[in-house]
């Protein structure tokens, strides 16, 4: 394999890693509204919430990236392929998200509620200066088990029309008839980029250990 | 809005197709992306004087993007069919797509087509390709057995792999493989089975037929003047003679 | 001082169909010691818990400083929600100190006791490490401050508690079972802090399973039983001879421990 | 654009012979690989620190690398090596090696979550290694992680679409062809979706009696 | 009965770099109970794992009824592990209660009491059923037999916990803080049955914070300080005036809790 085409798959690579992290960070923002709706008592936001939940993590990514890039344009919405891929991606990775949040928010112990209660906190300062921290802290391995399967998850997207790492090695395989080598490769890139998100996380969990105990 | 107007104001003409298609489309050595496609384009943009945006995905997701309106035709080719002309509007053939055989390099027990009775072979799910197998296979005194791949890429990997004995696709695309890698694949000649044709594809949207009735226009153009023939003399080793116009498919 | 900072009017508390209080009348005057003993689940918790408005009661009143909490009268007999800022401005008055002391673990010991002074009543940073260094050094947390809730021993961590709920200067303070999670040596820390602050004058509502200190700091002794309030009065009183038999049952269980063979 | 689902229905006999393929591939390979991850997660506690970590090190390649990619190394590579398999016992290994690198790791959890004190306890009554695996490890770590497998089983469930790539006749495939060849793409599309959307809620909700089922089995509060 | 049940000699453990025992000797007669009291982390829980063999001591011998328990003296001073087969067979004849009772929570009861007599002793169910309902009887527990952990009390717990070491009829029965878990009136439940078993002659010895219980049941205290076997001796001897000093400061922290005060 020439220099070029290692190349070639290290920039794919780096898309890939861009588009998981940008779904990441949009999913997380959606997962947390999501989470909200499904934690409200008002039954016209929860079942929307757990309606959504069980949409997203029922069917299939690749055949939601399917219907997001030629379902809506039928309905009047042009949506480019990185918007398409970053849609899917983002909305897939928003469901599992919103019950990785609503795990961690519903294991705050009541009882760190009731001493901000006792102290006058308003409910939204509750919610930021206590729930929210300690929730994160709950659930930063979920976050960073999550962020490996988008990742992963990401090889999906080629069928909208992004060419990502796994789609980077079909075409170059296709072209020079080496898929074993551009397999390995892209698989070896994947182990890489796995390896430096899990460590990343053990060392966020581990610099946040000592705060996170009670 | 006419679609003629939009893509000469914007300049662009959008173009979807799939990388793998070699030698239509493909990713070369140095990375890019090239092939007779990617050439022929060229042309056209220059005959109608716009720039071409390719759209690259997977065969699987080239029709729907196409019916979406996710770009503005379809260059891969396509096969030309009596099933597909119902559904979209083909252009002039750019060459012919007469079904051929692949076999592995060094295999003596098929010398021509009629040795895959019996055999295994491999062709796309849902492809002109896969019927025509299918038909020529009836003709044979063994009935020959199929499998269906999402792609070609992955059919031709089986092969090399050895567990089927031979893909069906069309010799322009297989001549070029064995071409390429002689030591893994040969071409099994000749073609069989009815001729047919690759061409362009757009929609039967009425607002999309000022615009394929221009790329048309360009692309007689370029074959009228030689052009076409010296691109296909360039990436298949020889030319085709094709019709103007398909109106009445074999298949 | 014969004003009453806590009274308790007939309070009643169903959860579901279960009556865990059975109409309970306490008046808690200003500056005193009053002592909760009871079984487990006679609902002292309960009542600590509707006296700091963690519960709703399901009818009665309860009276802070003379202010109604949670619930004002009206004519008719039924009664209105009070909105949710008078509740706090009432329930300021009080602090809580929990039995599980539920520090947020996010926060230093200084974070956790700073940390209403700052968001709640809006005071410089700098001001209110001030003040939570000061109520640190009251209960002997001087040099713990910036130590993380799972780098405090459990005595430690209740005193830090107890800190966090001074420092608001509430008029009244509320215990749960202020020592039941700790060992016998931490015990010994804690309690040594609350009688300092019996002592200093404080307001102070304890529930307790150490009769020992309940004897000999509590002014008033509450026996709760079955959700109704058996006895009330000074310990002399209700721990002197002739005992109401079901507490003299009651602390047979202790007594029957053989703690006082020792002396 | 129409929809028009006719053209897709007369085609519902093939589409429920690739449902069956799909429904059958995922049973028969999660059954195998929690079987299989709790022996991999048994040796890696029990046996040699030689096997933990050639263990650890091949469960980590699995999760770290994409299914599709896997599955496509195995299917076109395992040739060159001598392993060639036709595309069902290709796609039934692929799925099994996968989840049971997952499946594993449920299972050292499960271990790991499981009180010293409990084990202690046999322990001091005597039971030997294997009976406390057997009688005390075993059931305990069955309520401990019923719900995380019921989670890995509805992943799996969803994976097998990627099985496609080597010609498995399973629902993607088939119905993604018929799509194809009807030129209904997106119908096929809401069609599939709705096949999973079943499947996945149907096993969620069978997870739930299972669990509602073993539910007084809680750990005590001690 | 002057033989020794358990006789410990001269034993160290260290884990990693920390020494927690540091030459403990001890011999417990037989039918006699023995209370272990200290400080927190003075090392009586490690002491009592390395007599039931839950942990290996880093040197010297521990003898159950005559018998080496886990390892063998060599000649020249070494030691060898005895095989897993002897040590389980000694290990048969001491029984162990946990502070968290560690009831295996998929079994009922009964189940928990009965599995060691099937899958160790090879009893037939029925037979194991019999003796099991005796012990939970013996425990006071006839009726849940069929529930499980999860659907008992905490002395409830503990006492299922106390049957299933009975029922493999051990000579030594263990306890590690057996109520230091349990409110005061289910402690009360699960001293009483310890003192039956005291009464009818089982070997027990028992870490506990109870100083009251030690005082009127241990014909034994023991009292570890920082890894050291401070004092050893019957309770009127150690309790009695003058006290050791570091004993006396150990116990204030009890008396000032004023557990006296009540009598
Ligand atoms: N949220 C609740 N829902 C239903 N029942 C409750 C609830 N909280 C308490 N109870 C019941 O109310 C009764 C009184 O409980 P409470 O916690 O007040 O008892 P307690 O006197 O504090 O006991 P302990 O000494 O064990 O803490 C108990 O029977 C308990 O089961
Ligand atoms: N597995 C271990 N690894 C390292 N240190 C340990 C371990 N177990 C116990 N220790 C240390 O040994 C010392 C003695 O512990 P041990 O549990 O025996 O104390 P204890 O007397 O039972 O105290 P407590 O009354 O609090 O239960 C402590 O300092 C403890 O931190
Ligand atoms: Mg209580
Ligand atoms: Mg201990």
């Amino acid at each position: 394999m020439s220099m070029r085409l290692f190349e070639l798959m290290l920039w794919a690579a780096g898309k890939t890693v861009l588009l998981s992290a940008v779904s990441i960070m949009i999913g997380f923002a959606i997962g947390l509204m999501v989470c909200a709706a499904k934690l409200s008592p008002n039954k016209l936001l929860s079942i929307p919430g757990r309606l959504y939940v069980s949409l997203f993590r029922g069917v299939p990514l690749l055949v939601q990236l399917l219907l997001i890039y030629n379902l809506l344009p039928a309905l009047g919405i042009m949506v480019p392929s990185v918007v398409a891929a970053i849609a899917g991606l983002s909305l897939c990775t928003a469901a599992y998200q919103a019950e990785n949040l609503r795990g961690g928010f519903q294991s705050v112990p009541r009882g760190l509620l009731e001493a901000a209660d006792m102290v006058g906190m308003s409910p939204w300062k509750q919610l930021t200066r206590i729930r929210a921290p300690i929730a994160f802290r709950l659930t930063l391995p979920a976050l960073v088990n999550e962020a490996i399967l988008i990742l992963k998850a990401s090889s999906l997207v080629s069928v909208v029309g992004v060419i990502e790492l796994t789609r980077m090695a079909q075409n170059l395989s296709a072209s020079s008839f080496r898929p074993l080598l551009f397999y390995s490769v892209a698989g070896g890139i994947y182990l890489v980029i796995c390896w430096t998100i899990a460590g990343g996380g053990s060392l966020a969990e581990r610099m946040l250990k000592t705060e996170g105990r009670a | 809005q006419d679609s003629l107007e939009r893509v000469k104001s914007a300049g662009v003409l959008s173009v979807g197709t799939e990388t793998a298609f070699a030698p239509f489309d493909f990713i070369d050595e140095t990375g890019t992306h090239a092939g007779l496609n990617v050439d022929l384009f060229e042309e056209i943009g220059k005959e109608m004087g716009v720039e071409i945006k390719w759209v690259e995905l997977p065969w699987e997701g080239v029709f729907p993007g196409l019916e979406a309106g996710q770009f503005d035709m379809v260059a891969g080719p396509a096969t030309i069919t009596k099933a597909r002309m119902e559904r979209y509007r083909f252009l002039t053939p750019i060459a012919e797509a007469t079904v051929a055989i692949l076999k592995k390099a060094g295999d003596d027990s098929i010398e021509k087509p009629e040795d895959i009775a019996g055999k295994l072979v491999g062709a796309g799910k849902a492809t002109a390709q896969l019927a025509q197998v299918q038909e020529f296979g009836k003709t044979l005194p063994e009935p020959i057995e199929t499998r269906e791949y999402v792609g070609y890429n992955e059919a031709y990997a089986d092969l090399a792999a050895g567990r089927i004995a031979a893909v069906a696709n069309s010799l322009p695309n297989i001549a070029y493989l064995a071409q390429q890698q002689p030591e893994v694949f040969a071409t099994v000649l000749p073609p069989f089975g009815l001729k047919t044709y690759f061409g362009y594809i757009g929609t039967k949207k009425p607002e999309d037929q000022s615009l394929l009735d221009a790329v048309n226009a360009a692309l007689m153009k370029i074959k009228e003047d030689g052009r076409l023939a010296k691109l296909q003399e360039k990436w298949f080793g020889q030319s085709f003679e094709t019709p103007d116009e398909v109106t009445d498919p074999n298949v | 001082m014969t004003r009453s900072a806590v009274t308790v009017r007939d309070v009643h508390k169903s959860f579901g169909k279960t009556e865990v209080l059975k109409g309970i009348d306490l008046s808690v005057p200003q500056g005193s010691t009053t002592c909760l003993l009871g079984p487990s689940g006679s609902g002292k918790s309960t009542l600590l818990r509707c006296i700091a408005f963690l519960e709703e009661t399901t009818s009665g009143t309860i009276e802070i400083n003379g202010q109604p909490l949670g619930f004002a009268e009206t004519g008719d007999g039924k009664r209105t929600r009070l909105p949710q800022s008078d509740i706090r401005k009432v329930r300021s008055r009080i602090g809580m100190v929990f039995q599980q002391f539920n520090l947020w673990p996010h926060m230093t010991a200084l974070g956790n006791v700073t940390e209403a002074l700052v968001t709640v009543r809006g005071m410089k940073r700098k001001e209110a490490n001030a003040i939570g260094e000061a109520q640190l050094a009251r209960v002997g947390l001087d040099d713990r401050g910036h130590h993380y809730p799972s780098e405090l021993s459990g005595g430690q961590q209740q005193r830090v508690a107890i800190a966090r709920a001074l420092a608001l200067e509430p008029d009244i303070l509320l215990f749960d079972e202020p020592t039941s999670s700790l060992d016998p040596e931490l015990t010994g820390e804690v309690l040594n802090v609350m009688r300092e602050l019996a002592g200093g004058g404080m307001t102070m509502i304890v529930v307790t399973h150490e009769i020992g200190f309940a004897a000999s700091v509590g002014e008033k002794i509450v026996f709760l039983d079955e959700g109704k309030l058996l006895l009330d009065g000074p310990p002399s009183e209700i721990f002197g001879t002739p005992r109401h038999p079901r507490l003299q049952q009651f602390l047979e269980t202790y007594l029957d421990r053989g703690a006082a063979t020792l002396v | 654009m129409s929809i028009d689902f006719g053209l897709i229905f007369a085609r519902m006999p093939e589409i429920l012979a690739a449902f069956w393929v799909t429904v059958w591939i995922w049973i028969v390979s999660n059954v195998l690989a929690v079987f299989l991850g709790f022996g991999v997660a048994t040796l890696r506690r029990y046996g040699p620190l030689w096997l933990d970590l050639l263990l650890r090190l091949l469960v980590e390649i699995i999760r770290g690398t994409p299914f599709l990619v896997q599955l496509f190394l195995l299917y076109f590579g395992g040739p060159f090596i001598g392993l060639s398999l036709d595309p069902i016992p290709a796609g039934l290994l692929g799925m099994t090696v996968y989840s049971t690198a997952y499946y594993s790791e449920i299972f050292r959890a499960g271990y790991n979550a499981i009180p010293v004190g409990h084990i202690e306890a046999a322990e001091c009554v005597g039971l030997t290694r294997g009976q406390i695996i057997r009688r005390i490890l075993v059931p305990e770590m069955t309520m401990l992680v019923l719900p995380q497998c019921v989670n890995m089983a509805i992943l799996m469930m969803k994976e097998t679409a990627i099985l496609s790539i080597i010609t498995v006749p399973e629902l993607t495939l088939v119905v993604g062809a018929i799509g194809s060849q009807q030129y209904a793409f997106v119908e096929a599309m809401l069609l599939l979706a709705l096949f999973y959307w079943f499947l996945v809620e149907l096993s969620g909700f069978l997870g739930r009696i299972a669990e509602a089922r073993l539910s007084k089995f809680r750990f005590a509060h001690s």
